[in-house]
């Protein structure tokens, strides 16, 4: 087995375990973290797909990695923005996407 | 040489991977933080032993990354933390 | 000359790795927050920097050699006030 | 069709991706005080160049390509508009015009030259929103497509929660979870796609694409990401909060328009990408969740006590006929897909209903501006106050019933004729139940707003051109069906060379 | 003996991502998942994808990890953390999300031979580009567009954020990202390391022309340095309504889409270069666009404003 083999089903089991996180978790903000977990494991599908179409020279094919890091920025991106809008709407007084709209606000430790 | 390097880089490999152990277990997120530091060190490590070894002196700039950013997630972890009036309860 | 080079390196690299060691050991074993936080940083200023110190010499150029230099000394300044940092906020009460 | 070279006037299509983007910046680089102006002579621009490209594409009968950069597929990337693109841009143009008239009302900067939120957001991400449609209908290259996709979301997630009320709010960041989600699940597909064929140009793939596991894995993970960004039920939970909170201009493009890239991607993996003949029951299950979402939405359009909600269902339920096309087309092996009645229809069906929702989120909004509200219930007086609306929202209605004269009617009839002469009885019944619930919902409402005024209720003035720009949203979507009852050429022009 | 070692790096992947999800505190799955980004980017270099590592130790390590921290320390106070449900649901979503992580380990194990890559397609035309690094080749020539649409969705993503203020405040300063208990150590740290930071970020994109770097990992680095100082308390993050600011923002797309439309009578047509003058253009363009990157990736971490502007 490659290297290259070897990440991408570590990249499948890091879909999967991200797949898992979006789905079950009821706060936006796990949601983000387990979107970005899907996204470093679809990144890798393309690291893969490079490594092994090293040729020419290049020890990996230059365009999907170029795409990886056009694919990082934007998810990047879309984090901040998620992050913003869950924080604006945590001042509006509602926390959760689908749970109960609000809790109080001073939680004791 | 290569292949001391190169197996010195597998060794800083499991050593900080073994503080992962430390990630999972805590109990502080202080400890969990030190966990990031520690595998942020090895990294810079592992990236410096390969680079030299494999003499892709471009992977340099890796850990010269890692080394900048080193602080960064412990500075962010102490943001607004926990100074501010209303101390929150996580657990 | 070569020979000894190569000797030079091993032993420099060698005990940076034993410093790893001790570090990752301390940080796993120690009791409380703070003696940890000690051990990580033995790892951090002895373990990176003898590795570096070891590679120093087969550095294919300057500018590469410059760059190690640079990684070290970031790593001491990152390493130094983020555990200071956290030690602050271990004190604080760590967000517990 | 192989984009093998740029043909003359190529240069339209980048201009069309380019202008919306160029307006965009200055307006954030320059200030609210020219946005409006910056927008409305974007608007102006962007529709001559629209119809430009649709005229070219008319008279030579093939597809406009242009190699970015000069650099030839798969290495560079392509854009091409063939006939379906053509008529894309114009409907987009078209309709934005018309929101961009629409809403001076709501969005113009104030008089005294300070920036507000509302106005800059809004054109701002109007220009935004235009550039990434149009690089969706003219892009051939998977990946530009995903970037055509997250400028999308970007641009229409944050008109959701323009009115920053916590709903909004909720529903803004449901929606880009989903979209995020729908991204992500699309990225994944390409990243498959890239790693057997080495290439993201359309056009290539098309003749590589082999009916193997792992190419099927990568479509499917593709159009299921689609399919949660076009709202096809059981992925539509996020569509009808986020519409129907928008401000009513936004909502009419994001209903027309936005939800019908995600679907013409999946046209295009379908009949472009996919090995042919394409798989028969996975058509037949993207036609069966498409019934559902007619059925479904259409019976919760009809519970809606708010108008902007019931218009909002009624998207999820229309936008399910769209994916009735796939085992339509299918059936019928003598003629190319683009040549069947159920291609044709599918296609007349997106646009019509573009036109017509549109009209009838428009109305919906000078409705709610002229009494303050917008509880189906209490609607009576309506007709009194904004007569030209009402009238514009009943002309809306028929197409979305499928009554002649109206674009809906031709739509949904040769959708029929196809589903009869493939013997696809179950769709065609769907088809004709989906026409009555829809009548249903429609009458409600005309009938409400028709009714007296209750004692005492106030109305407010509406600008005599935001009522026109709506009625000639309407009223294109009736001349939709004046269209004869066959399979267009020109939405068969650049695929010629296809199988 | 190297594959145990990839093995080993597997397994601490994993590790880090079945934290991020199941953790119960939100504050430990972030820090798993800088681990994680951490880990990725050792992978990456494994991949022999140096300018993909780089970027993902800018982005995992840095701003991402900013963003998130960021939001748990505003979060912790008062929305309550959520659990998951029951262990019939966990085991029907395990169900489902195994289902799909096997059938992709399928297609991994069954790669296509040979493996299709259009590595040779980017090495015949690189002279014409005249740089030596094919990854900046490939997103500021090959697949110009895509970068160029790229810099407009950040653009758009921080109008996103902005549209989030309430209308009272539009035009302000966003939220102060000064650290509550201000110390004496971060202090330090934000005058010594910003220096340096800045001639590292200048580097790596002055480098991108020829060798792995380039304007969006040099960006991210000068936006963190940036983000420290703010952080510190040593400066004051600008009003969104400035229009100095604006220009610094709208400066990168906009020489790239001028460079792009001056190609049309310059050389073969849009985002074409002059032969002879490839190579300064594209790096004037990576200047401005590393510019404008650092200050959207700055301004999109502080958000939206939340101070009434000042008369």
């Amino acid at each position: 087995m490659t290297p290259a083999t070897l990440y991408g089903l570590c990249a499948a089991a890091l879909v999967a375990i991200g797949l898992f996180g979006l789905i079950l978790h009821p706060t936006p903000l796990r949601k983000v973290i387990s979107f970005n977990l899907i996204g470093s494991g679809t990144f890798l599908f393309f690291g893969i797909a490079a490594r092994r179409g090293a040729a020419a020279g290049f020890l990996g094919d230059p365009v999907p990695q170029a795409m990886v890091i056009t694919g990082i920025v934007v998810a990047f991106a879309a984090t901040a923005l998620a992050v913003a809008l869950l924080l604006r709407m945590l001042e509006a007084g509602a926390p959760t996407v689908d749970g109960p709209p609000e809790q109080p606000d001073d939680l004791s430790p | 040489m290569a292949e001391f390097l190169f197996a010195a880089a597998a060794i800083v490999l499991v050593l900080t991977g073994l503080a992962l152990v430390r990630m999972l277990w805590g109990p502080s997120p202080a400890d969990r933080m030190m966990a990031a530091q520690l595998l942020g060190t090895g990294g810079g490590a592992i990236a410096i032993l390969v680079a030299i070894a494999s003499g892709m002196t471009a992977v340099l700039d890796i850990a010269l990354t890692l080394a900048l950013l080193a602080a960064f997630a412990a500075v962010a972890l102490t943001l607004g933390e926990p100074g501010s009036k209303r101390r929150g309860g996580g657990e | 000359m070569s020979l000894l080079l190569d000797l030079f390196t091993i032993v420099a690299v060698s005990s940076g790795l034993f410093f790893f060691l001790a570090g990752t050991v301390g940080f796993l074993r120690f009791p409380d927050t703070l003696t940890r936080l000690h051990a990580l940083t033995k790892a951090d200023n002895l373990g990176l920097g003898l590795i570096v110190l070891g590679l120093l010499p087969r550095c294919p150029d300057l500018v590469s050699a410059l760059k190690l230099v640079a990684i070290w000394a970031l790593v001491q300044l990152g390493g130094a006030t983020a555990s200071q940092l956290i030690a602050e906020f271990a004190r604080r009460g760590g967000g517990r | 069709m192989m984009a093998d070279a740029t043909t003359p006037g190529g240069g339209l299509l980048v201009l069309a991706l380019m202008l919306p983007a160029v307006g965009m910046l200055a307006i954030f680089a320059l200030g609210l005080r020219h946005a409006e102006r910056i927008a409305h002579a974007t608007l102006l621009a962007g529709l001559a160049v629209a119809l430009a490209v649709a005229v070219k594409v008319g008279q030579s009968g093939q597809a406009m390509t242009y190699l970015i950069g000069g650099w030839r597929p798969p290495l560079g990337i392509a854009l091409q508009a063939d006939g379906l693109s053509a008529v894309l841009m114009v409907m987009t143009a078209v309709i934005l015009c018309a929101v961009g008239v629409f809403a001076r009302g709501s969005f113009s900067s104030p008089r005294d030259g300070a920036e507000t939120r509302r106005p800059f957001v809004f054109w701002s991400l109007f220009l935004g929103l235009w550039s990434a449609l149009n690089c969706a209908w003219l892009a051939r290259d998977l990946f530009s497509l995903f970037v055509a996709l997250e400028l999308l979301t970007f641009s229409a997630v944050p008109l959701v929660c323009l009115d920053g009320s916590r709903e909004t709010l909720r529903a803004a960041l449901r929606y880009l979870l989903f979209a995020l989600a729908g991204s992500v699940l699309y990225l994944m597909g390409t990243g498959l796609i890239y790693g057997a064929y080495g290439t993201m140009d359309i056009a290539t793939l098309h003749h590589l694409t082999r009916a193997d596991w792992a190419t099927s894995l990568a479509l499917g993970l593709m159009i299921v990401g689609l399919m949660a960004k076009a709202a096809l039920f059981p992925l539509h939970l996020w569509l009808p909060p986020a519409h129907a909170g928008a401000p009513a201009a936004a909502s009419a493009v994001l209903s027309a328009l936005v939800v019908k890239a995600p679907f013409v991607l999946i046209l295009r993996l379908w009949f472009e990408v996919a090995p042919q003949p394409a798989s028969t029951p996975a058509g037949a299950m993207l036609a069966g969740l498409g019934a559902a979402s007619i059925l479904f939405c259409s019976v919760m359009a009809l519970r809606q006590a708010r108008l902007k909600l019931m218009i909002a269902y009624s998207t999820v339920a229309q936008v399910g006929y769209l994916f009735l096309v796939f085992p339509l087309v299918m059936g019928s092996a003598a003629v190319t897909p683009w040549e069947s009645v159920g291609w044709t229809g599918g296609v007349l069906q997106l646009v019509s209903h573009a036109f017509a929702k549109a009209a009838m989120f428009l109305a919906a909004g000078l409705i709610a501006e002229a009494l303050g509200h917008d509880r189906i219930a209490d609607l009576g007086g309506a007709a009194k106050a904004v007569p030209v609306t009402v009238a514009a929202f009943a002309l809306a209605g028929l197409s979305l019933m499928g009554l002649p004269p109206a674009g809906g009617f031709i739509a949904k009839l040769m959708l029929l004729t196809a589903a009869v002469e493939t013997a696809n009885w179950w769709i065609a019944a769907t088809i004709l139940a989906g026409g009555i619930l829809a009548a249903t919902y429609v009458f409600r409402v005309v009938g409400s707003a028709l009714a007296e005024a209750p004692e005492g209720a106030g109305t407010t003035a509406i600008a005599r051109s935001r009522e026109l720009a709506v009625l000639a949203l309407a009223l294109i979507a009736v001349a939709l069906g004046f269209l004869p009852l066959q399979p267009f050429d020109y939405l068969a022009i650049g695929r010629g060379g296809m199988p | 003996m190297s594959l145990v070692v990839d093995l080993f790096m597997v397994l601490l992947i994993l590790t880090s991502a079945v934290w991020t999800v199941l953790a119960r505190d939100r504050r430990d799955a972030v820090i798993a998942f800088i681990v994680l980004g951490l880990q990725l980017s050792l992978v990456w270099m494994r991949l022999m994808a140096v300018d993909v590592a780089l970027t993902e130790a800018a982005v995992g390590g840095g701003a991402t990890g900013l963003v998130l921290l960021r939001a748990c320390a505003r979060l912790q106070p008062v929305e309550a953390e959520g659990r998951l449900p029951g262990l019939r649901a966990q085991i029907a979503a395990g169900l489902l999300c195994a289902g799909v992580g096997v059938a992709l380990a399928a297609v991994i194990l069954a790669p296509a031979a040979p493996a299709p890559s259009l590595a040779p397609a980017v090495a015949a035309h690189m002279d014409e580009v005249g740089l030596k690094n094919p990854v900046t080749v490939v997103l500021l020539a090959y697949r110009a567009l895509d970068t160029l649409l790229e810099k407009v969705v950040l653009v758009l993503g921080l109008i996103g954020v902005w549209a989030l203020a309430p209308d009272l405040f539009w035009g302000g300063r966003p939220a102060s990202l000064r650290a509550a208990s201000p110390s004496g150590t971060l202090t330090f740290l934000a005058r010594v390391l910003p220096p340096v930071g800045v001639l590292i970020g200048v580097y790596l994109v002055w480098n991108g022309a020829d060798h792995p770097g380039g304007t969006f990992q040099g960006g991210t680095v000068l936006a963190a340095m940036w983000l420290l100082v703010m952080m510190a308390g040593l400066g004051e993050l600008p009003e969104t309504r400035a229009l100095r600011l604006r220009r610094l923002v709208a400066v990168g797309p906009a020489l790239f889409i001028a460079v792009g439309l001056a190609g049309f009578w310059m050389a073969d047509g849009f985002l074409s270069y002059p032969p002879e003058y490839a190579k300064p253009i594209i790096v004037a363009v990576e200047v401005a666009l590393a510019l404008s990157i650092a200050v959207i990736l700055g301004l999109m971490v502080a958000g939206p404003a939340a101070k009434e502007p000042e008369r």
